[in-house]
């Protein structure tokens, strides 16, 4: 077994890498990637080593990039799109809902949108506006479409190359917090199918689900409960479309509480999608409701004041003693 | 003559004009071929226009005025190129040997798609304005990639010309020397807005501005439209890039079934057109120059009655699909909202099961 | 007190009337809307009326009808988006999401960003790909925006003027498959806040919440389910975003029991919103899970089968069946 | 000389060309004074650039390079129009009378805002390429309703002049002969993407594809960027309809302060442009033509110095805001969640409570 460590830059630059190098059809495209290496470096030497007609610096036109991965679908490439930041997705909206994710529909199959759309997402990085967003929701809605996001080096990995090989247009979240993390890859074999919810912590009390970098935090809020005599188990909800229901399933059944954890406002978004499917799924087991915890419905902030917004260790903590308090 | 910049060969009179660029390179022959495509996709076209008006059809969007366009382009065509249409290029598909009965499906609103577009390297149509053009574009760079002698045909209207996708297409056509055809039919109209309110100068000068020649070209001269796309494919083919034919045409009907163009356009500019019709100087010039016997015209003209009817037939004949189908092709692999909404469906006993 | 007979699209057409007549900075702007009148003549006469100035055929471009509207706002005027159907609003995405709704925000509440932008959602009609969407979660989701539908040509012809005089951008949304239905539109006072959910039906058993063209429908499963004995209270959601929750919440602390109906599919969408929210509020009043009667999880089928993706009122009782069944 | 098609009114060595169409209407005040602002907008974008490396902003974009074409053209507005600027337009900003502290407090990430737009007729800096100008041509067309004599600036950069947004602006402008001026710095680069592949031929040609005039200038010559602006809004205003202008410049700097340019670009080309900055030319004219006296410079300097400091003061002054400020103008009329979000932030104890 062949473990090495790095970043999760690093581990979607080499996952890329072993992507462009096992098939021919795979192309990079995108703002910046090609001599810049992209502003967060991802597709660095990539262009060189691989040639400008294969990882393709893009003039600057989301839908375009969007549109024309299409027709490169349609003749059989698969490319991966880069989006600079997530609030730059939206140009593309239209591309996506109405060509990408109908298409292979539309075509009664004869088309394969064999295409990833990149997405480095949410914020803490301390960015100007519209290079903090959490818009996964939008696509996790839209039929046709599949959104995933890794939260650790190793399964950045091996994600994009799944995500690569996959035949349905998946929008892949980077959290870009998260990119000058370390963790151990394990260059071997993935640890999980792409849609599948990964255990991050067992615990007995209350279960934490998030995804991206929400996952870090859930972590840290577990550890914080640990020392305080609560067990909490964090499940990473890595497959946000569609949600893999059955390891969160189990561990309400076991646990009786939940809270979700996202940057993005909770209005109709993913934590809405989780309550209502194990309040389904759970009723009987539930001993609260599950509790979201999210950035507040207002526009991203000034991010001076970021840390307010986005969900901390204490409010996850404060939604845990809501739940736990809930029957007593 | 409408503009001294457009390119005609046959006026409406049937007679030949010589172009100092274009010469007709067509033989008897050929040119009856024309004819007939244009016969036959107005026939089919009336067709379908009437099964729609006795309920066959949920909507349909007619071509008349712009066969000569479509067919001109469509036989242009090489076989290997690639055309992506909108929801109104039935000579077009005509051309690429899709089955009139296929064109209707999704006007009989039994599916979402209608033929294989790989297989008549004719992509299904797109409805929301402009999205084709990149996809054309995009098509295109994969032709580069694979070092193919190819081009691709993009279709789209003078309205949809507005759209921010395809002025991004022309961008990147540009940026990449894509071997991509851009061909606007400027029927004057989309739905009630006229083109001039699309464009102060001529579309075809847009081209220019973005680093690729610009054409107009007279859309009801069947010959004109044949020359002008041919040479701007085989510029493609080549590596000579990117052009812009602006088709020069008029929707003589109404933008669909659905739309009444009397609340926005006067009879007398229908009227004007109606001199311009695309068939009668094809058919002019063959009596004239050819003396194609009248006897050839009739026998056209049933074959396209015999098409008709089999269009008829065949489209009364398409039943409603089984609901549980449109589980199918939603997504390309395994996904559990599909089983479990299958599963509801089949609970629910509207279906009688998947037939996969 | 003037009540008079009219169809919603009537309905709609003479509240845009009031409005261009009450303020001279109204403006209508969309394509076909002038001469034409519209595809669905919601605007029918108000150019020959009011003049090419203030009712403006524009070109085909969508986003371009959001961002002019965008500045036209800045320049203080209060301008009426009509996109012809739900499956165009997409190219607009990206002003709708990055301007219209975090401008007031961005601009420290200088500008005030009051336009609305109609939108004929929702299928039924037998139209072709793209004519029968259901993108109001998209919205409802976005911090900055407000989404509203009307369900009867009263609430039509009040909400679209009050949604024209109020401050924030509104998406507002209409039921185009009930532009032909008639009703009684009392011409003096609205029913109601524009931020309301309305209450359209008592009952006893379950809770039916929905909006748009789904309250018609669960008024007919309420019918039905009468005859079977089975009291019904059907909610109107009429304010999609915010949810004016306190209706819901005296409904279901009532019932028991609740069920939602929407045509957009379930994943992310107003349905979990409202299950989030009740399991939450009411939680010790669920004698069952709250549970979704939606769209499939695929694009819009062909519409010679589009019923059979739609709600039904089968559908709707299917889903009373299981949430009267749960506890028994 | 870069392009025969360019205005240059000033050579890089200060030597006054003429021009068939534009002269300089600036007498040695006038141009003195368009000189003092670009050596204080250029010491002032020093000063947040080493602010940024201090750690005292989140983020910079240098104007350097551009003070021509920004001075000339803020200049050239009068005070009633209105500009639209993206996030590098600090000149236009200056020109408009915006305090430079506020200019930067987007970028200390202590606001959204910065300053009121209404006030100074200077939009909200758009971020999203290409948004703005679709926001500029509506303000136009409520200029045309309002029937008053006022023009829109609209800015952008040769990157942003790929996106649909950007190019659906000039239909709409060219459709309504909207009072709009397009003013896109061509300063070579979009972050690493060099111009070449936005535009294959230079980009004021587009504007005429769409039917308005465009029009390049030496962006680096404050004079020539002044003339024509100037005569572009002042046709605007008066019912001229819409001009682009392409001003040729350069950013000299990096992209941002996050931007590392040695990885896409040479120096070569750098030190090419340094021979044709914008401030050395006006002052050998200064000089050469008006004898100004070395001691005005060095009072221009001296003033500049001292605005960089009070810039550097102020900006340390700005504070973390209450994070209660997030709820504030989210909405502009009462909003459940909100309030909601409000009354959980104040229980968890993180701020003080909103202090309105
Ligand atoms: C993005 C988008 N907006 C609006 C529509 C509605 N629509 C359908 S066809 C049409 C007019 C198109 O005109 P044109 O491009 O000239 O094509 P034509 O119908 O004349 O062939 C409009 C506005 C659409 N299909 N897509
Ligand atoms: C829609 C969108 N896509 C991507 C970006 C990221 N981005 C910020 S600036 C920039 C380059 C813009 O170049 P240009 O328009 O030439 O302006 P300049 O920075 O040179 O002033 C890019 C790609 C963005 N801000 N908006
Ligand atoms: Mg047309
Ligand atoms: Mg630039």
């Amino acid at each position: 077994m062949s473990v090495v460590t790095m970043t999760m830059a690093k581990a979607l630059n080499e996952g890329l890498r072993r992507a462009l190098e096992r098939d021919p059809k795979v192309l990079l495209m995108g703002e910046d990637i090609g001599k810049l290496g992209g502003v967060f470096r991802i597709t660095d030497g990539l262009q060189k080593d691989f040639g400008e007609d294969r990882v393709i610096d893009a003039p600057l036109a989301e839908s375009a990039i969007v549109g024309t991965a299409v027709g490169l679908a349609i003749r059989g490439y698969r490319t991966v799109c880069e989006m600079q930041f997530d609030g730059f997705v939206y140009p593309a909206f239209d591309q996506i809902v109405s060509q990408v994710a109908k298409l292979h529909k539309r075509s009664d199959g004869a088309y394969t949108m064999g295409l990833v759309i990149r997405l480095p997402f949410q914020g803490g990085i301390g960015a100007i506006e519209h290079h903090s967003e959490s818009p996964e929701a939008y696509f996790a809605q839209t039929a046709g479409l599949r959104v995933v996001s890794c939260s650790t080096p190793n399964d950045a990995y091996w994600m994009i190359q799944q995500a690569i090989e996959h035949d349905d247009p998946i929008i892949f979240c980077e959290p870009k917090s998260r990119y000058w993390e370390k963790g151990e890859v394990d260059l071997d074999r993935p640890a999980h199918d792409l849609f599948s919810s990964v255990l991050r912590r067992e615990g007995t009390d209350v279960t934490l689900i998030g995804y991206g970098s929400s996952v870090k935090t859930m972590l840290r809020a577990a550890e914080t409960a640990a020392s305080e005599g609560v067990s909490l188990e964090v499940i990473d909800a890595s497959s946000i479309a569609p949600l893999d229901l059955a390891p969160m399933v189990a561990s309400v059944e076991k646990t009786g509480r939940f809270v979700t954890v996202q940057e993005a406002p909770h209005t109709a978004s993913i934590g809405s999608e989780i309550v209502a499917e194990l309040t389904q799924r759970c009723f009987y087991s539930l001993r609260a409701p599950g509790i979201r915890v999210s950035g507040y419905h207002v526009p991203y902030p000034a991010s001076r004041i970021e840390e307010d917004y986005r969900p901390s260790v204490e409010r996850i903590l404060d939604a845990v003693d809501r739940v736990m308090g809930f029957d007593t | 003559m409408i503009d001294e910049e457009l390119v005609q060969l046959l006026t409406p009179e049937g007679e030949r004009v010589s172009h100092p660029d274009y010469t007709s390179t067509l033989n008897s022959e050929e040119i009856f071929a024309l004819y007939r495509d244009m016969v036959i996709i107005r026939r089919l076209c009336n067709e379908a226009t009437s099964l729609q008006r006795q309920g066959q059809l949920a909507l349909w969007a007619p071509l008349q005025g712009q066969e000569a366009a479509q067919i001109g382009a469509g036989r242009a065509m090489a076989p290997m190129d690639f055309s992506f249409p909108t929801y109104r290029e039935h000579g077009i598909a005509w051309c690429r040997g899709i089955a009139p009965e296929d064109m209707l499906r999704i006007f009989r609103a039994v599916t979402t798609g209608g033929w294989d577009p790989q297989k008549y390297r004719h992509a299904v149509p797109t409805v929301v304005l402009g999205n084709q053009a990149l996809h054309a574009v995009g098509y295109a760079m994969g032709i580069q990639r694979d070092g193919a002698e190819e081009a691709v045909l993009a279709l789209f209207g003078d309205g949809a010309s507005s759209q921010g996708d395809t002025l991004e297409s022309f961008v990147w056509a540009a940026a990449f020397n894509a071997p991509v055809v851009f061909f606007c039919q400027n029927n004057q109209w989309g739905i009630s807005t006229p083109s001039s309110l699309q464009f102060k100068v001529p579309l075809y000068r847009r081209a220019e501005g973005f680093g690729f020649p610009g054409i107009r070209v007279d859309g009801n001269d069947v010959l004109a439209v044949y020359e002008v796309t041919k040479r701007a494919l085989e510029n493609a083919r080549v590596g000579g890039g990117p052009t812009m034919i602006e088709a020069y045409t008029y929707r003589m009907g109404a933008h669909t079934t659905s739309d009444d163009p009397t609340r926005y356009r006067v009879d007398a500019e229908v009227e004007v057109w109606k001199h311009r019709d695309p068939l009668a100087r094809v058919k002019a010039l063959l009596t004239r120059e050819y003396n194609t016997k009248s006897s050839a015209f009739d026998d056209v003209v049933a074959e396209a009655e015999s098409l008709a009817l089999k269009l008829r037939v065949d489209v009364l004949a398409m039943g409603r699909p089984d609901p549980i189908t449109m589980f199918e092709n939603a997504y390309a692999a395994e996904h559990p909202l599909i089983e479990e909404g299958r599963r509801e469906m089949i609970e629910l006993g509207v279906s009688a099961g998947s037939p996969a």
